[in-house]
């Protein structure tokens, strides 16, 4: 019954906020009115750096959730209150993200989303678990994040274990993939998910014919290509970022190397088409969460971010979104901000979002991640289906 | 005093790809004993110095020394076994004073080591205190006391001599082997040196000497060695060896007649 | 700067006056407080920079026994750094589920590093400066290539994932990552941690101290003058610099260990190449050889990026509107000018160690002639 | 058999431009005795700089072929002009002093003209425009296209000129003069200044054409290529012995051949032990097994022993 008062309060929230986007649409919005408390969500990731580019699109999703919160005006204790965003750069380091978190706590802020690699995530979970405050992240995918005990650690994204599955679930039956083909690109993100898709894939009866390596700086692929070639895989999945899926599609296919490719998120991006070209029809990436289309108010988001910021969502900008929401309606329920007395809230979410419906499981993971399919048509990335993956699975070590 | 030579130089040779820059060189050098060692440039005198001093490995032969045989290629042995050298273009410190660059040159007989050095350990203060003042006496002897804590890059050409010459009696040597000290010296300076040399040479210390002033040499060295191209002409008193015919031919000619 | 120079000779100076006690206990008690106040004043997050500077000092100090000290310029260094970390990260973790305490893992820690310090450093030996710069780097490379890929055939270091759930710095019971409780105060755990990396960069700044001005220190500079005159004087020239790639990695071994510990997760991604450079950026413009010139390239690297963070782009973005380029490029693109910069005109780096001064003994006035000193040995 | 034969093939193209790029190292070190540590810096700014031309005038139609050639033009002098000045405010002015000084100097350039290409374009990958039909001969099952064939020619082409200039001309001979005994070269009046820089310059054009193979062959260009590549080349040249051309050409063909095979098949040699991770430690192996073995490399004279 609630469940579906909350779906029908935040959908009228997000017309609402549509309505009134372009009203208040200032993040430095004038210093709260007397009266008024403030809540401070700290938000991290890499503003400057190679990832900047996601960096800023994730604060573009936080900033889009925190106007849209004051715009439909929350009142926790019968106070009525302001959100406020308080963005870090964690410049993708680990020292860095540390630094940031340590900042947040001193800031005393309500709750954090981030950040957004792994590599800064797991850090800095530490002090936000001694300071007891809630984080949610919208893009760090290493399972590990989740595993380390902590109780203010969430996730609204499916993580490497779930998208591995996934794209192991797609490989075997969907493309009825016999012989396998893994290249990794030595990084956290590309490992992680490139063990995960293995282990699932041998147990679905694929064979792994060739596992080869690169690294996230690297340019020439042929070697490792030529090596694959040999092993004539019905697939190659492909563990790295677009700036090194593209062109090593390209240059596959000038070695004549056939087998379909299939990359992961940090593929799913338009920049991979550009670079892998015309090579790049046909091809298949994935994305956890549904489509936005196929959400309730999802498109409405993509034109509202569109609308905004004058350009396409880059990847995460949407979850950040759901993270920031996701928060709020843990305090609305809580009827507090005090991070000790929402944090049980959280674990306890029930939130339709954008990207997906939203329940933790017992460690703070997604309960029913899914994960979708994209394939490169006509220099576009269209939907295939979405994989509902059962369960989560069973903690690494 | 042993009657035993302190060096026996026997049947040396030492080539440099077609170059023979060692013939079968052979020399013996008492103790106590001022020795020079002459000849035209490209003589090989350099190549002997280095061979003897562990930074060339000779071909063939065998040096020995104190009565004991030398190890090849390992100048810093050498050194402990007491043979001390000075270069032909002077090789100093630069960036150091004129202290620390006799003070280095009591390296290999200190004993403290890294652990003693990190602890100071009473042991090592006093050693290091007693380096100290043995190096300040020793640029006392010199006679350049007074520059001992300028940068050695900073001191006059004679004085950076004199200081290479300290820096090589630090090791404490039973040799003194002097690469062309003379060079680039006016008389007086010369006049000095060499009476620093028979300073030396009283306290105790043989002395091995490479020189082009052929007067310093002959009126300082108690025997000569002449090396032309590699082979050693010949070995005696300089009295002997100013009359011999090679000699005279093959490097006093030109200087004789003029 | 002029006066932490002057500061500086009157902590030297033990004759100079009675001045000289107070300049210590005037640093001392700056020390103490310093986290006290800064974290009054500028909130934890500076305390937790200020804890990072601190290593980067040990780091740095390391460093410049290689470089500044030998002559011998290493451009992998934090292969050493992570040596330390990992072996910390291995050793107290659940990694491989073994818990050993401080004495043991960072002893073990340095040990390990001087260790790797002479592997690094014994083929290396007879290469000119510029060679063994890009060995060494080829060196740091292949540590690095290895951490990030030991988690299979057999998972020891857990690859590019890093290791995570690192005990924290711990005496018995007492963890450093707990507020302490003091009984008359509460010793937060970033102050905690800061005296613990002032007591090791303390430890360390003694003892390059006294490596300097010592019999091994010299035989350093000696090599670092004039190798073949350094061979002449009877120094093993080979034995010293292998001990100058042992003293310098086993500094980066314990900086290393403190790290894991202080951060409670190690990754590949935290030894680049780039944090090389960086060390050896610190060691170069604060003046290669010089201990407080050192000291302070290392705080002065640590910190400014810090200010440009917090003044670069609001700068931009109220002069321009816009931010045009991000603080991390102007940092680097900052560093590698300075590196040119400095080395054209500052070659000895910013604070060079002053010019010897003439002090001229009583002793040393009398020119009288001496006799041959006697050997002791 | 296809396989290797391929491999082979890999690491020809890579080896011919490892070799490119080598030849300015080689030439530099020659003359100078320096590492010039941002060399690998002129051939990304040489890469860069013919995207921008290219994709600039992609919208006029030009066939790619003039295309490339117009960008090489435009790539070219700009990389001379850039060595010119590193070699003017950076090198220069430490010619005499301490050796560790001008390394650093070298250092801070590399880095300087990294975050200066990053800001000019980006931090993005740039995908690099197709300049020459993909037209693939098949031999025995191994692929060899038409860019891979004129890469190898016009490597090897190239290097002919040079070793041509060098052997045979009157600044080839000032050259060889100035690096045996730059003192006693100014005496007989060579320019010796002159000589150097002209010897930067000429290591840049080889770098720009490098530039554009990479980017046409591997069809990415970005601000950081460059100091990977440069690196290897490096190690090429210290490879078939550093200062001498010859020697140069060899090791940059026979470290691709040696990376490319090497990834192919240290997994098959070692049992599966070690794969294709370790891909980026062949170069450095190679490099101090040279040093530490043969410090002349294959064609040089011993040169870790010249004080």
């Amino acid at each position: 019954m609630s469940l579906h008062k909350r779906h029908t309060l935040s959908a009228t929230a997000l017309i609402l906020a549509t309505l009134g986007l372009t009203a208040c649409g200032n993040k430095d919005a004038a210093p709260a009115a007397s009266g008024e408390v403030t809540i401070k969500i700290g938000h991290a990731a890499p503003l400057t750096g190679p990832q900047a580019h996601l960096g800023k699109d994730n604060e573009n999703g936080a900033v889009m959730a925190i106007d849209e919160l004051n715009s439909r005006g929350v009142t926790l204790g019968g106070n009525k209150v302001k959100f406020v965003l308080i963005s870090e750069d964690d410049q993708a380091d680990p020292k860095a993200g540390t630094t940031v978190a340590q900042k947040f706590v001193d800031q005393k802020v309500n709750g954090v989303v981030g950040h957004l690699n792994s590599g800064t995530t797991i850090p800095a979970s530490r002090i936000y678990s001694d300071a007891g405050i809630p984080q949610i992240s919208g893009s760090a995918t290493n399972p590990t994040y989740t595993q380390q005990g902590f109780k203010t650690t969430f996730r609204v994204f499916a993580n490497d274990v779930h998208q591995g599955q996934a794209l192991a679930q797609f490989a075997t039956q969907s493309l009825k993939a016999k012989t396998i083909a893994i290249v990794d690109d030595r990084t956290a993100y590309g490992q992680g998910l490139a063990d995960e898709f293995k282990k699932a894939a041998e147990a679905a009866g694929a064979r792994i014919v060739a596992q080869e390596f690169t690294t996230d700086k690297a340019t020439d692929f042929k070697a490792i290509l030529t090596k694959i070639k040999a092993s004539n895989p019905d697939i190659l999945f492909f563990s790295a970022m677009d700036a090194q899926g593209g062109p090593a599609l390209k240059q596959a296919r000038e070695l004549g190397l056939k087998a379909t490719f299939l990359i992961g998120d940090g593929g799913c991006t338009p920049e991979f088409i550009k670079l892998a070209g015309n090579a790049a029809e046909g091809q298949y990436c994935s994305l956890p969460g549904v489509p936005l289309e196929k959400m309730p108010g999802g498109t409405v988001f993509k034109e509202k971010y569109k609308q905004r910021y004058n350009q396409q969502i880059q990847l995460y900008a949407p979850y950040v979104y759901d993270a920031v929401m996701v928060m709020a309606d843990a305090m609305q329920r809580a009827n507090s901000a005090d991070p000790t007395k929402y944090l049980p809230e959280v674990s306890k979410a029930q939130y339709q979002g954008v990207t997906a419906k939203i329940e933790f499981d017992a460690k703070g993971d997604l309960s029913v991640p899914a994960v979708s399919i994209y394939q490169d048509k006509g220099g576009d990335w269209n939907f295939v289906e979405t994989l509902g993956v059962t369960a989560a699975a069973p903690a690494k070590k | 005093m042993t009657t035993q030579p302190l060096l026996l130089v026997s049947h040396v040779c030492k080539a440099f790809g077609g170059v023979q820059a060692l013939k079968d060189v052979s020399i013996t050098l008492k103790r106590g004993e001022i020795y020079g060692l002459i000849g035209p440039n490209g003589a090989g005198k350099t190549t002997l110095f280095n061979c003897l001093t562990g930074l060339y490995v000779p071909d063939s032969g065998q040096f020995v020394f104190d009565d004991k045989p030398l190890v090849c290629n390992a100048p810093d042995k050498t050194v402990r076994q007491g043979i001390a050298r000075t270069f032909q273009n002077i090789r100093l410190f630069a960036n150091m004073t004129a202290l620390e660059n006799v003070m280095v040159g009591r390296h290999a007989r200190l004993r403290s080591n890294v652990l003693s050095d990190i602890l100071r350990t009473p042991f090592n203060r006093r050693e290091e205190q007693a380096t100290k003042d043995q190096a300040l006496q020793l640029m006392r002897y010199v006679g350049i006391a007074h520059r001992a804590h300028d940068l050695a890059k900073h001191l006059s050409y004679g004085d950076q001599r004199r200081l290479e010459v300290a820096r090589a009696l630090a090791t404490h040597p039973k040799l003194l082997c002097l690469d062309e000290p003379a060079a680039g010296m006016n008389a007086n300076e010369t006049a000095g040196l060499r009476q620093l040399i028979e300073t030396i040479r009283a306290d105790g210390i043989s002395v091995l000497l490479i020189e082009h002033d052929v007067q310093l040499v002959m009126g300082l060295c108690d025997r000569v060695a002449v090396l032309d191209y590699g082979e050693l002409i010949c070995e005696d008193i300089p009295a002997v060896v100013q009359q011999h015919p090679r000699v005279i031919e093959a490097y006093l000619g030109s200087g004789a007649h003029a | 700067m002029k006066m932490a120079g002057r500061f500086l000779a009157r902590l030297r100076n033990p004759n100079g006056s009675s001045m000289h006690w107070v300049a210590w206990v005037v640093l001392g008690v700056l020390l103490a407080t310093m986290p006290w106040i800064i974290g009054a004043s500028f909130g934890n997050t500076w305390l937790r920079i200020l804890n990072f500077a601190l290593l980067y000092v040990m780091l740095a100090l390391g460093l410049n026994i290689v470089v500044g000290f030998a002559g011998l310029l290493d451009m992998g260094y934090i292969a050493f750094y992570a040596v330390g970390a990992y072996l910390w990260a291995l050793l107290a973790s659940p990694q491989f589920g073994l818990h050993w305490p401080l004495w043991a893992i960072l002893p073990l820690g340095a040990a390990v590093a001087g260790l790797f310090g002479v592997l690094l450093g014994a083929p290396t030996l007879k290469l000119r400066g510029d060679y063994l710069a890009i060995v060494t780097l080829g060196f740091g490379e292949i540590i690095r290539i290895f951490l990030n890929n030991l988690n299979a055939p057999v998972n020891i270091t857990n690859g590019p994932q890093g290791i995570s759930a690192i005990d924290p710095v711990h005496f018995g019971s007492v963890s450093l990552a707990r507020p302490i409780d003091l009984g008359f105060t509460t010793l937060p755990s970033l102050v905690a941690y800061y005296y613990l990396f002032l007591v090791a960069a303390l430890l360390i700044i003694a003892i390059a101290l006294r490596l300097e001005s010592s019999r091994v220190g010299r035989a350093w500079a000696a090599i670092r003058e004039d190798e073949v005159a350094a061979k002449a004087c009877g120094i093993n020239t080979r034995n010293v610099k292998l001990l100058a790639f042992a003293m310098g990695a086993t500094f980066g071994g314990v900086a290393g260990g403190l790290f894991a510990g202080f951060q409670q997760f190690v990754s590949p991604e935290s030894f680049g190449l780039l944090e090389s450079v960086m060390v050896l950026c610190m060691v170069v413009l604060g003046g290669m050889g010089h201990i407080p010139g050192v000291i302070l390239g290392a705080l002065l690297l640590t910190l400014l990026p810090e200010f440009f963070r917090h003044i670069a782009a609001p700068l931009q973005q109220s002069l321009f509107g816009k931010v045009f380029v991000d603080p991390e490029s102007l940092r680097m693109l900052l560093f590698g000018l300075a590196l040119v910069l400095v080395m054209r005109y500052r070659p000895s780096g910013l604070w060079p160690s002053p010019q010897r001064r003439r002090e001229i003994d009583d002793v040393l006035n009398t020119d009288a002639p001496a006799d041959l000193p006697v050997n002791p040995t | 058999m296809d396989i290797f034969l391929q491999q082979i093939i890999n690491g020809l193209v890579l080896g011919s431009i490892y070799a490119l790029v080598a030849l300015g190292y080689t030439m530099v070190y020659g003359i100078l005795g320096l590492i010039n540590f941002a060399h690998g810096e002129v051939v990304m700014v040489g890469a860069l700089v013919a995207y921008s031309i290219m994709t600039a005038l992609l919208p006029t139609g030009m066939p790619p072929v003039l295309l490339a050639l117009l960008a090489l033009l435009v790539a070219a002098p700009v990389c001379m002009g850039l060595a010119w000045a590193i070699e003017r405010y950076a090198y220069r002015p430490l010619r005499h002093a301490p050796k560790l000084a001008p390394l650093i100097s070298a250092i801070g350039v590399s880095i300087l003209l990294q975050n200066l290409a990053m800001m000019i374009w980006g931090r993005s990958y740039h995908s690099f425009p197709d300049i020459l039909p993909a037209i693939t001969y098949d031999i025995n099952g191994a692929h060899i296209s038409l860019l891979q064939v004129v890469t190898i020619a016009l490597a090897a082409l190239t290097m002919a000129v040079l070793a041509w200039l060098i052997q045979r001309t009157s600044l080839g001979q000032a050259m060889r003069a100035t690096a045996e005994n730059p003192a006693i070269a100014e005496l007989m009046g060579i320019p010796v200044n002159r000589i150097i820089t002209l010897t930067f310059i000429i290591g840049a054009a080889l770098a720009a054409l490098a530039g554009l193979m990479v980017g046409a062959n591997y069809s990415v260009a970005h601000y950081y290529m460059g100091f990977m590549l440069g690196l290897k080349a490096f190690t090429a040249a210290v490879l078939g012995g550093i200062g001498n051309i010859t020697g140069a050409m060899l090791g940059g063909l026979l470290l691709g051949l040696i990376e490319s095979l090497g990834a192919g098949y240290i997994a098959d040699l070692t049992g599966g032990f070690l794969g294709s991770h370790y891909q980026d430690i062949f170069a450095f192996l190679v490099l101090i097994g040279v040093l530490v073995f043969r410090p002349g490399g294959l064609m040089g004279e011993r040169v870790s022993e010249r004080a």
